[in-house]
């Protein structure tokens, strides 16, 4: 399937260096989940992933493939805000990949194509909890349900690999609870990637299969242009025992401790510092 | 454009707003100008232009066969711009409808020193010109104030405005006011300033169908002023004003409603002598264009076929044939 | 309390607002009453039963030259000629913008010209624009176009860089080629955003129609106005520039209702 | 690859960008040609060289009549007329434009009324300015005040409403009296925003300036341009036309500069 | 000093009911977190305080004395955003203050009295840690910064009740936890009553000597907009204990839940429900 080899990109803007020496392989059905502090590159990577931007060296290899040089919909996609079109209904929002893929000219389907579309977006929705709402306009939708549709959104033109930016960093804790177990389902259903951008620990521990944490080894500020964040990597198969309690425990010291050993017994978690350079040693 | 076309079929008269015009409208309007037209197999557009300047400009620039102006227009635009122009009708002239005005003075020598409010380069500029050196001044003795001749009259009831000149209706408009007094006025140069219907000179030898049809309307519709009021109150309504205000206007011109007239005047010697005094007005202003060496680098022809100035740059001409023509009742 | 915290409320607010139209309307009244005590034909401040007059001539009763109702027909000719031109620009700026805007390539192009151009003075051209398009109204449509198409171009062109990159990730994640983000996307975006954009130019579309109609023309509101203002019927002047007013008025909020109606998820989007 | 996601480096970026202007430059030079082939003397489409010889006549040699260098003297006499007018015009909508903004009495009273007057032409109401101002200078700038202001006043107290509410909550948390608020939060946070809406009144005000010059006037770029329409000298109108759209382009310059190095601070804040 | 009566006070905004029956007697120094879930009217409750906007029914006392009407300078107030002038330095944020106080007519000091006001204000802004951003605009501060220039700024006037509107709410879970400790320090070094309103439990366990949740008894859509939120009460005495993980276990079911016992056995909570009507009783 669709495994995602980083090999040995670099990002640079001009004199400053976003992402240095990531090397990387992301299995076929992993999903992955992408914390490090502001700033240090993680939209960065998302974007070189989806294809909107080129490393500046090494190549990004999708299935032994090079990867498109853009968005396509073979990635899906889900940002913090601004993922959903506001001009069209719930329904409609939903409704678009496939008016895409099927009306090359109008963008629009009638008649029985339509109606087929309609329904399996009408079941996509109620998947999603969004049913009743189909004719709203997400302006009057909550963040969190705005949020559903977006992944309703995306999961409908069923893309091999989704990319998440921090889809739930503007919802209440009590709404991210419930979404958290909505992604979970459609991670299961589906045989997606997933890669996942959060700020929140607990969040990405009770998600990803795999934590992966960025961070910038030189902490002096005039050192920061220059080196970008290399890679510490965590991964994680006892997911959602394993976060909680002890996650919230480390949260003031967040995000060096990251790759710790998580202090739960019954969770089985799989410590290494992939970062050659700069990071500290467990513990 | 128009200029080099030969024979042809359908053509554009541009008129203006103006008391010797309006019976252009008339005619456009009740059908006059279709009869015409149709006597000859021509088709006629007369176009209605709310600004004058504009009206010469679009017949120089080549969009208008034909145009109402005056004398001193004919010479500084088309002509002056290399359009080989021909005074098809002689209209009328103005004996009183330009005038020079002062605020509380009554004699021209009190204009000394003031500031005059006009359309430069205009009619009433030559009419101040002629007044100033009928009292023995110069322009260098007065300031001129270019004002747009719409805005006059509201113009005149500022403080600051002492002095203008400018044309009937506006004249009129300013006179409402006690304190106005008219100083100096058409009557003094008269046949100088002549409102004109002018044509390209190569249209019109390609098409002289299109000349006599322009007389014929003109004359016709001059039967018809003189039949009763009916024809000069449509026009004064066309004009914004009513039938005493337009014959209030009317008074102040002299209007040729009989081609003889028309003809006698224009192959008169005053015609002659004036053309002159014009061509040396705008040849101080340098408005014959930048390699104008002396008034006459315009070359001017008059019936007889004299001509002022320079005879291989012959631009603009006077005609009495298509008048003639009228007289004769040969159309 | 703060004058800051002090909230008419309704009753109060519509009181406070008729106060300046009052003050207005006082202050002609009375300049008007003196001129004309000094000069009872005085025609720079008429009166308002001169006005009532002037407006019931022009309105009410037809002209007997032509059988027309002067005011009307001024109204129906403007107005069919400002429509059009309004009606052409928006099209010419939703076009353009979006391609400007949408397509690096083009906003490369035609962005630098475009931006340029329109600070050109469109009035002088007018000379140029008549023997192009002749004298009809095609100029005249024309002018208002020139004036009013390259800033509403601009306009759009900006509000396009302005929607949220994501979108137009999103869209081509969904697998839309650049054609349908623009025609499902982009387009129904900056329809209610051009409303926006085109209230802002309907005066200078109305200054340049006036200045059109005031060249040459044997109808329209701005052609009357000229016509008059030779002979200062300021009776008749001062209606008409009411009535410009009023109509310019209605249209913007015309306007405002459309982007209401019909685009009921504009308000929502705007506010996030 | 996606159009959309073409995107021109730097160098065909300038070519690209260059082509338009050269396009319009020889069309208008193939015309020019055509028409000075037909008639040697034509006045509508000068040759670049004509219009060379106008510039240098009109700016490089003084004028015999007056001494003056006509093309700098109507510059001056042009640009301190409008940037008079543009001085009073800011300084009137940052005075009520802040008082209506920020005062719901103000706006009460004045925001219907500030809202219909932005409607009225300008041009219409010129001879009742003549009879009170003159004719001088004084008119103009009137007009261009009047036709600019309104809309700038509007401009301004719909961005002081835009402020966020929170910030007028915490400075009278801080103690400050309506005064003090709108001294030091209102007024500095207005004046870069100003800027922006002066830059989009530019264009009304140079046209107001050129109608008003048209009308009465002795020098200034309007006032030369109507001059020598009277005898269609376009090589005269063409380069004078460009000439404006240079002002007009480097004063839209200078505003964004002036924003950008006397308000460090509103990038930053705009973006967020 | 200056105890805060809420004596059943309603807000309405027409048929709309927002709060209703509150009942509350706020006692001096205390720090009273206020949370519930989105749109039940939290910051409508910190509005009427700071005196922007009046009850619909009822009254609201400060120390024995009706409220001011308008807000002034004894509440001080943080929003989650737009606290500070974007317009102003760092440093003349919390000047600004002063000078309001002492300069009447043009809002600005100078000589030594400016000088005796900067010296104060970087005072302060050492004591919150900005120091050496003096000279800065907000827009350049992270957000993080920029609460604690909000604080500096309010703080700088004496307030005798500072009111919080999620004012952590936009930042990083480690940045948070920095500020804490400030606002802490804050209201340990000032005679201060501070109310503070979060959507983060924890926060509030953490932060406040008394946590008051807001909620809807009545939960048909139809029926919310006709009942406000009452108010459901709960005083948390040994704070930074008690929160952090026992709290974590009630998220997904906040907030109905705050009412009930917390479990950690070294907190001593006092769990009270003020609310008379629909609320459920714990567990
Ligand atoms: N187009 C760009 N040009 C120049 N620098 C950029 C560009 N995009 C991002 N950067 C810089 O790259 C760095 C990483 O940005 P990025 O958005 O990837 O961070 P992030 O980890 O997603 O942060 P956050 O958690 O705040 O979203 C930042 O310092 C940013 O300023
Ligand atoms: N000025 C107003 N007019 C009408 N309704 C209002 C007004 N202000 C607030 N409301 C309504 O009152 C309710 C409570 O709003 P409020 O902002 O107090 O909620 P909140 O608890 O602060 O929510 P959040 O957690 O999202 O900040 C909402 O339903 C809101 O729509
Ligand atoms: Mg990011
Ligand atoms: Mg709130």
């Amino acid at each position: 399937m669709t495994a995602i080899v980083f090999d040995n990109v670099w990002k640079e803007y001009g004199d400053h260096v976003v992402l240095e020496r990531i090397d990387l392989t992301i299995a076929p059905r992993s999903f992955v989940a992408l914390v490090g502090p502001s700033g240090c590159g993680k939209t960065t990577f998302l974007r070189m992933l989806l294809g909107e931007e080129k490393p500046t060296r090494g190549k990004i290899l999708v299935g032994g493939n090079p990867l498109k040089t853009e968005p396509d919909a073979d990635r899906g996609v889900v940002f913090q805000r601004y993922s959903v079109f506001p001009h069209l209904t719930v329904l409609a929002n939903v409704m678009i990949g496939r008016e895409f893929e099927r009306a090359c000219l109008l963008g629009k389907l009638f008649g029985e194509a339509r109606r087929a579309a309609e329904a399996e977006a009408r079941h996509l929705l109620e998947a999603v909890g969004l049913k009743g709402h189909e004719d709203k306009y997400p302006a009057s939708l909550s963040g969190g349900m705005q949020q559903r549709l977006a992944l309703a959104q995306a999961i409908n033109r069923k893309p091999r690999i989704l990319l998440l930016d921090e889809p739930f960093g503007a919802l209440d804790p009590g709404i991210r609870a419930d979404i958290h177990v909505l992604i979970r389902r459609i991670w299961n259903e589906n045989s997606l990637t997933i890669v996942m951008v959060t700020h929140d620990l607990s969040e990405a521990f009770r998600l990803g299969t795999r934590v992966i944490a960025f961070e910038r080894p030189r902490n002096r500020p005039e050192e920061l242009e220059r080196y970008g964040a290399t890679l510490g990597e965590v991964s994680a198969k006892a997911i959602v025992a394993a976060s909680g309690a002890s996650i919230t425990q480390d949260f003031d010291v967040w995000p060096r401790k990251v790759a710790e050993p998580l202090p739960s017994a019954d969770t089985q978690l799989d410590l290494k510092l992939a970062s050659a350079n700069g990071a500290k040693p467990p513990g | 454009p128009a200029a080099n076309a030969a024979e042809k079929k359908d053509f554009k008269v541009a008129w203006s707003i103006y008391v010797g015009w309006m019976p252009w409208g008339y005619a456009a309007d009740t059908g006059i100008v279709k009869k015409w037209a149709d006597k000859y197999g021509i088709n006629i557009e007369v176009k209605q232009f709310n600004d004058y300047v504009e009206s010469i400009n679009q017949y120089t620039a080549g969009a208008f066969d034909a145009v109402t102006l005056t004398n001193m227009d004919a010479v500084s635009i088309p002509a002056a711009g290399g359009v080989d122009t021909t005074v098809v009708i002689t209209g009328s002239t103005s004996e009183g409808n330009d005038s020079i005005i002062l605020k509380g003075k009554d004699k021209l020598e009190d204009i000394k020193g003031q500031t005059v409010n006009l359309v430069e380069f205009s009619v009433s500029h030559y009419l101040l010109a002629r007044g100033l050196e009928s009292i023995g001044l110069s322009e260098k003795d007065v300031k001129v104030v270019n004002t747009s001749d719409a805005d006059l009259a509201s113009a005149y009831k500022t403080p600051d405005v002492t002095a203008v000149v400018t044309w009937k209706p506006i004249v009129s408009s300013i006179l409402e006011n006690p304190d106005a007094k008219l100083v100096y006025d058409t009557t003094k140069i008269p046949g100088e300033v002549m409102d004109l219907l002018v044509a390209n000179t190569e249209v019109l030898k390609d098409n002289p169908n299109f000349g006599k049809a322009l007389v014929g309307i003109w004359y016709d519709t001059m039967k018809v002023m003189s039949d009763g009021n009916a024809a000069k109150e449509a026009m004064a309504k066309a004009a914004g004003t009513d039938l005493k205000g337009y014959e209030e206007m009317l008074a102040t011109t002299q209007l040729f409603s009989d081609p003889k007239a028309a003809v006698a005047f224009v192959t008169s010697d005053g015609v002659k002598t004036t053309s002159e005094k014009v061509s040396t007005f705008l040849f101080d202003k340098a408005l014959l264009g930048k390699d104008a060496k002396s008034p006459g680098a315009i070359g001017i022809e008059f019936p007889d076929k004299s001509v002022f100035g320079e005879k291989d740059n012959i631009k603009f001409r006077f005609d009495a044939t298509y008048m003639q023509a009228a007289a004769d009742g040969k159309l | 309390m703060r004058l800051l915290n002090l909230k008419p409320d309704r009753t109060w607010s519509i009181a406070l607002a008729a106060l300046p139209f009052a003050a207005l309307l006082a202050a002609y009244m009375m300049g008007s009453a003196m001129r004309l005590a000094e000069n009872p034909n005085d025609k720079l401040l008429p009166s308002l039963t001169a006005m009532g007059e002037a407006v019931k001539h022009y309105a009410l009763e037809p002209d007997p030259r032509s059988g027309l109702y002067l005011m009307w027909n001024d109204t129906l000719s403007s107005m069919s000629l400002l429509l059009t031109a309004l009606a052409i620009s928006t099209f010419i700026a939703l076009v353009f913008g979006i391609l400007i805007g949408l397509l690096p390539i083009m906003g490369a192009t035609f962005g630098p010209v475009v931006g340029v151009a329109s600070m050109v003075p469109p009035l002088a051209l007018l000379p140029i624009l008549f023997i192009i398009m002749g004298l009809g109204d095609a100029a005249k449509i024309a002018l208002i176009v020139i004036g009013t198409a390259l800033k509403l171009i601009r306009d759009v062109a900006l509000r396009v860089e302005d929607l949220p990159r994501e979108q137009l990730i999103k869209a081509q994640t969904l697998g839309a080629s650049t054609w349908q983000i623009g025609l499902r996307v982009v387009l129904p975006q900056m329809l209610p955003r051009l409303i926006d954009s085109v209230r802002l130019e309907l005066g200078p579309a109305w200054l340049f129609l006036i200045a059109a109609e005031a060249i040459a023309s044997d109808s329209g509101l701005g052609y009357r106005i000229f016509l008059v203002r030779r002979y200062l019927a300021m009776d008749v002047i001062i209606p008409y520039v009411i009535w410009i007013t009023l109509l310019a008025f209605l249209m913007d909020l015309a306007l405002r209702l459309l982007q209401r109606k019909a685009f009921p998820w504009f308000a929502g989007a705007r506010a996030a």
